[in-house]
């Protein structure tokens, strides 16, 4: 090699791996970042760890579930949630993705196109350090992979809010729509890079709309469309006398629940963690590590302040409430996981929680009946985040937040009814009342979930 | 030959199987049960509605005895259930014709 | 330092570290790679991570049978698979690892020797760089964990096919032969170099045989062994009558059988995604990408067609049989991840899910008593999945994958055989009647799985 | 670029990035690290990742803890388990982590000060560099995060021998004293760098206090604290009769134990694997793996010591006990997961085993009630992974570590006592006879755990 | 006095406890038991096998009555169990020699 | 008529369904129950304690017949729940004074 071409064989390599510590002589300048290749592998990564982990909350949702209702629909709730994920990546694979990455900048939907790995950008030099440079340096597919668990979590919402008498076809019917219609079309407006997040928007209300890692457009949006399902649907059999007196059906095993909520738990570190959407810089490492504590710090508090409210309002701790509390804690600090100092973390969990305790009787009062307390922990709390945001991140508008999650809560509410009752007339979505004596798992699968225990 | 059968607290299940083996009783039939009578369950909260329980759990203990045991039995097993408080439960004697081991085909008392 | 020293030294990281942008002026050219030591960390991290999640799948094996067992065998399908990964573990640090990779290429079966932790080649530049290009530049001891958790797999499955009726201590003895000898012979074969590697074979069938995360060697290899030993022991007493009727013995806790499959799901993304054995490039991380994906589809897959065929065969849909779809479609992914495009994968899976449907009823015609359905999951779907690999990757031979299956399942079956007739005459492997009837929770251990719930 | 300017910031990346090739023109020559921000991510995701799973032991525990105890006071364990780790997380928040890591060097007590992350000194080239060469080269908040799951854990060793009959709110009091006073006061003397860590120390006693992972600082410090609590609280009303007789009283859902431990298994990985601070160097890599391996070597050795152990002595093989000796041989291998070769971890492990299965019985002798057999596998398992990291480690001594592990217990022992006999004197721990007899579910959370079962 | 028992469907047990507390019931036994009968159960299908459940779950209620309130007694219980499927269930009358209150100590009907 | 309870070891219900169904028995309750009796649990060992477990499994089936079989369905359960064993159980026989199926309202031996 001459002088010649090892200075410019150098130059390029200055260029590309050295490009900020410009002035390198000066010990105080940044540290070099690592190689775009590095880089590269770490964002994949992410996505593939923070992936399998949220993947994992499919088994969580499904514990909390089963937890939740009685022996004779366990079965049910089981198959529901095995189906719903399958579903949701299937339809996140044929509709979903382009639908939601597929828009137009400031645009209101995507492209109908099945997914397919494009990983052709990344594979020059300069096609990386763009790609890098404009957030999208990763393998497509992990990109992909770490989508598609987000949408089976917006599923899972429904699932549980419709519980115990839901047919399951019907309601498989409805999670296709919701994970590659309803769901990818307002995820466009704010991950898509769609309206909410226009110049326009910005100018009319203060800020772009903000939500880093989806209480609104996961949380809120499941819990909208289980809100509708819920109404569409009416309570279960029995729950509501007309005297106004709220029959309780008791969780047939609350430490399923619990395990369930324990995995939800550490499944959230990868979907905020993840959100962050980037690991391989200093800055991105120091981002999620303020992602984890900010995300854990909310759920303890959200558990706290559910078990002290509860506590003081109805003299003892409801353990339901207090794993709700963790779920609405969560769901809380996810529109901004990372901007809130600590304690702001600890404070917007602890208001998750104990909205939660609140809104749970509520929902009960109006006679909507979410057999899981899904409503409260996603819809509300999944508001309640949303609309805290410029509490932490100056860059957010209150009113940017309001008229973002309302617009989505609108179409998503819209949406749903359409299918609810499209499905409702067309076939019935609803198991008969005898069917739901009997306990759905015997009636629409012809077996028990516990056929061994003698069940009161 | 009487059967005596009596509902009581599950609480006092030891008590109770521990004062009818003293009283000379060398077997005895459990079942888990509930019930219902003028004792109220306790008010509880659950998930922010008030409720009350309205079948409470209790244990049903059947005992076949001779006929000159019957008052000996009745009266043990009634001072180990006792609380004193309502829903401490019943005990009921039922006529009883026969009885057979099924081991030895025995009838009859020495079948008990 | 002084240019000269500065050039030399440049001349050297040149070479090392950027040897593939030689033409560093283009910048159309490949990216530079990551550095040989992070590659090396990226690659034993990759094995660390993968092989936690494998491991996490004998908690996904233990949960799945025991919510298929009855509840008077519960306890004690929790000991067998607690005590089998233990004995996996230490039979492949004793035998296993070396009889496995420590054959020739070419050969039939590697050395008897106690494995031990060896980086000596990784720790020069030079050797480093040759590890890297060889496919071996990771800590020694992350590939043996690796490794080491998928034997656990192979011994999990035989576990579940036999509950109920097997001795304990004669299913360990079993299982340390099976752990320590044979699959790791027949693992030889293909992942140590062996013979259905050689060039020969690949003359005279058309291809090398292919299996990259084991459909035929982990999975396959378990049914095999599972089979003979069903064979061996017979059916559950009471399971078969004269009459040719079947009587079923439901599972005892259906939620705990679909926690079991969400675990292994989540299991299966190291299996596979950590058998492509490298992290540390852009390509290698879209290929564990892509893996990701096509694990996930096939599985949903699986799923949707066990949960349809069942529908429409049985009137209902099976949650049982779901859960095994979902198993099934990725045991047939599992011999060729990668390569599938993602019509194919869904399409492998999707097939993995009706083989299961079809044959668990086969098996009791055949009065083969399979408890948890282990062998159409594993060993149907597994042949399946190896036989299919020619359909998405043009470098495999429809011949050779048939030669290759079936030489192992030559082996393995013969080998189980003579392990299990063995086991039979000199200690019995069966448990009494008597102690089937009270269950062997109470017989072997002397204790109940749920001792204060009242069971029918 | 001028070629002076070019030379110059060669000059300085040759300094920062390859510092260690001077010789670079000698193949033999250690391969180049990678470069300080590669690093700086590697080891912060160690941190993260590791206590992920870390963080899902707390459902381990959870699970573990409310398989072994009765169905009508599983709710109330699950609602300390769920609480305790929040506690844990504002604790160590609030009070802890200074306490602990703002220890002077030598001394015996950290700061007052409530956890601010702090990320200045690796913001430039030099600090990044002088951090990594101190081990402190990662994101602050992901040091944090990984310490907090620690602490969770000795909380979590509590609440299993206290179960059944400690009331909620007095456990939870007891919870905050330990895990922000107790636990990071101790921890301080040696992962401080406090006094155990003292040259005076090591000049006394033959070398430093030495515990890798904590088999002392946090788990024996779970169990002296659990201890004395036993001690303060009294056994369970009816476990031990007057003439010595001991009342089994039977865990109510052995599979959900099963699982528990395999979850604590798992996160074992991120437990010890974490503890080596590091994983950006081949050299950490490979130790990484070393410390999986032993980790996994030692328990399989602790379940098979276990079971090998009670089919012995009893006749029969107890499930319970060996998922005991699971974690008596994870506990075992902590003090010292890196030195071991494998045999020896094996049959450090295996002690772990045998310690469980004789001293589980002699509690009961003593009339200590301890549900869940936590003081075995905690604290006498940690005491002797603690005495024998010489065995292994010839860096260390047997006086240092019998004088740090006495030294630990007196302190935890006195303040526990302190904290137990206030709460007991001021407020009363215990739960009433009556409340004790209908469970603390009904009694304390007026709920069923399991409310649709029958139960005998 | 007599024990009225009845085995009826599980669906029924509310619609019962309301009955025969309207008919001045005022304390019940219930018990979960399987029972089989002209009954068959559904056919099911588990893992491809073809089978008939041959016990169904079934609900078990004692109740002690006075002589005089037999007959109003079971006529409540029809009314409120009967769906007019086969699998309704039966309503046995066996006689009671006596009932004991174990608070009080009552005997005879005082004690119901 | 007279109500015949057994109570047997669970591992013969099948047996006895089968036996009493051979002696022209159409229906039967079936109760999950505990017992004790001369039988004695088998010593068990629990993390390294001795115990005895006090209360065993067993199965209590009721079978309401007609007067004139009742030895034939005694026998029946007898013969097919025999092992020969301490614990095989009893057989009791009380007096029923009516039956009515609840389906139909019929009365007497008609409801059996
Ligand atoms: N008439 C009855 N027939 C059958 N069982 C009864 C009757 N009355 C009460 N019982 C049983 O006795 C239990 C206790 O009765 P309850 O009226 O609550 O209190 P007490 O025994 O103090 O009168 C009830 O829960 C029920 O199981
Ligand atoms: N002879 C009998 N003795 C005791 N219980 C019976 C008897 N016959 C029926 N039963 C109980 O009554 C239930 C219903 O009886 P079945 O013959 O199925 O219908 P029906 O009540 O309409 O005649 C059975 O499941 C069983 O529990
Ligand atoms: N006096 C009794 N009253 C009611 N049930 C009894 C009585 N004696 C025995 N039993 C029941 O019969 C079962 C078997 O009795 P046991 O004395 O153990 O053996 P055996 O039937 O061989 O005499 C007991 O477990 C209990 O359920």
């Amino acid at each position: 090699m001459t002088l010649k071409s090892a200075l410019a064989a150098f130059g390029a390599v200055s260029f590309a791996v050295f490009a900020a510590p410009a002035f390198a002589q000066d010990a105080a300048a940044p540290p070099a970042p690592a190689d775009d290749a590095t880089i590269f592998v770490f964002n994949t990564m992410l996505f593939l760890i923070g992936g399998m982990v949220v993947m994992f909350m499919a088994a969580g949702f499904c514990m909390l579930e089963v937890g939740l209702v009685r022996t004779k629909n366990a079965a049910t709730i089981c198959v529901k949630n095995l189906a719903l994920y399958s579903v949701a990546g299937l339809m996140f694979w044929l509709l979903g993705y382009n639908l939601l990455y597929g828009v137009e900048d400031g645009g209101f939907i995507g492209s109908f196109a099945v997914w397919g790995a494009d990983d052709a950008a990344t594979q020059s030099r300069d096609g990386l350090r763009a790609a890098l440079d404009e957030g999208t340096g990763y393998a497509s597919g992990s990109d992909w992979f770490f989508q598609m668990v987000f949408v089976a979590t917006a599923a899972s919402i429904v699932s549980g809010t419709l519980a115990e008498r839901i047919r399951l076809w019907p309601f498989l019917a409805f999670v296709a729509v919701l994970t590659g219609v309803i769901y990818p079309i307002q995820a466009s407006w704010e991950w898509g890079g769609g309206w909410l997040n226009a110049e326009w928007y910005a100018n009319l209300f203060g800020a772009e709309f903000s939500d880093f890692a989806g209480s609104t457009l996961v949380h809120a949006t499941g819990g909208f469309a289980a809100l509708v399902g819920a109404l569409a649907l009416g309570p279960r059999t029995g729950k509501y006398s007309e005297n106004g007196a709220v029959r309780p059906m008791p969780g047939s095993s609350l430490p399923l629940a619990t395990l369930g909520t324990f995995i939800l738990w550490l499944g959230w570190f990868g979907f905020n963690g993840g959100s962050q959407l980037a690991l391989g810089t200093i800055s991105d490492a120091i981002d999620v590590s303020t992602i984890f504590i900010n995300t854990n710090i909310a759920a303890a508090a959200g558990v706290m302040a559910a078990m002290a409210a509860t506590q003081m309002l109805f003299g003892k701790v409801d353990l339901t409430v207090a794993l709700n509390g963790a779920i609405g804690g969560l769901v809380s600090i996810t529109a901004e996981p990372l901007a809130p100092a600590i304690w702001q973390a600890a404070m917007i969990g602890a208001v998750g929680g104990i909205i939660v305790t609140l809104t749970v009787p509520v929902l009960d009062a109006l006679k909507i009946d979410d057999v899981v307390g899904a409503i409260p922990a996603h819809l509300f709390c999944g508001a309640w985040g949303t609309l805290i945001v410029p509490f932490s991140n100056a860059d957010a508008s209150y009113v940017a937040q309001a008229v973002g999650l309302l617009s989505i809560g609108l179409f998503v509410t819209t949406m749903s009814a359409i299918v609810w009752f499209a499905l409702k007339f067309a076939v019935g979505v609803r198991a008969s009342a005898e069917d739901e004596a009997v306990g759905l798992d015997v009636a629409e699968l012809g077996l028990e979930a516990y056929p061994e225990f003698a069940v009161r | 030959m009487k059967l005596v059968t009596a509902i009581i607290k599950p609480a006092r299940l030891d008590a109770v199987k521990t004062a009818v083996l003293a009283a000379g009783v060398e077997g005895a039939t459990v079942t888990d049960v509930r019930g219902f009578g003028r004792q109220k369950g306790k008010k509880e909260v659950y998930r922010g509605t008030v409720y009350e329980p309205d079948l409470l759990q209790k244990i049903r203990i059947e005992i076949a005895v001779e006929d000159a045991d019957v008052e000996q039995v009745v009266e043990a097993i009634r001072a180990a259930a006792r609380s004193g408080e309502i829903g401490d439960g019943k005990i009921f004697i039922t006529p009883l014709d026969d009885v057979l081991r099924i081991r030895t085909g025995e009838r009859g008392t020495t079948a008990l």
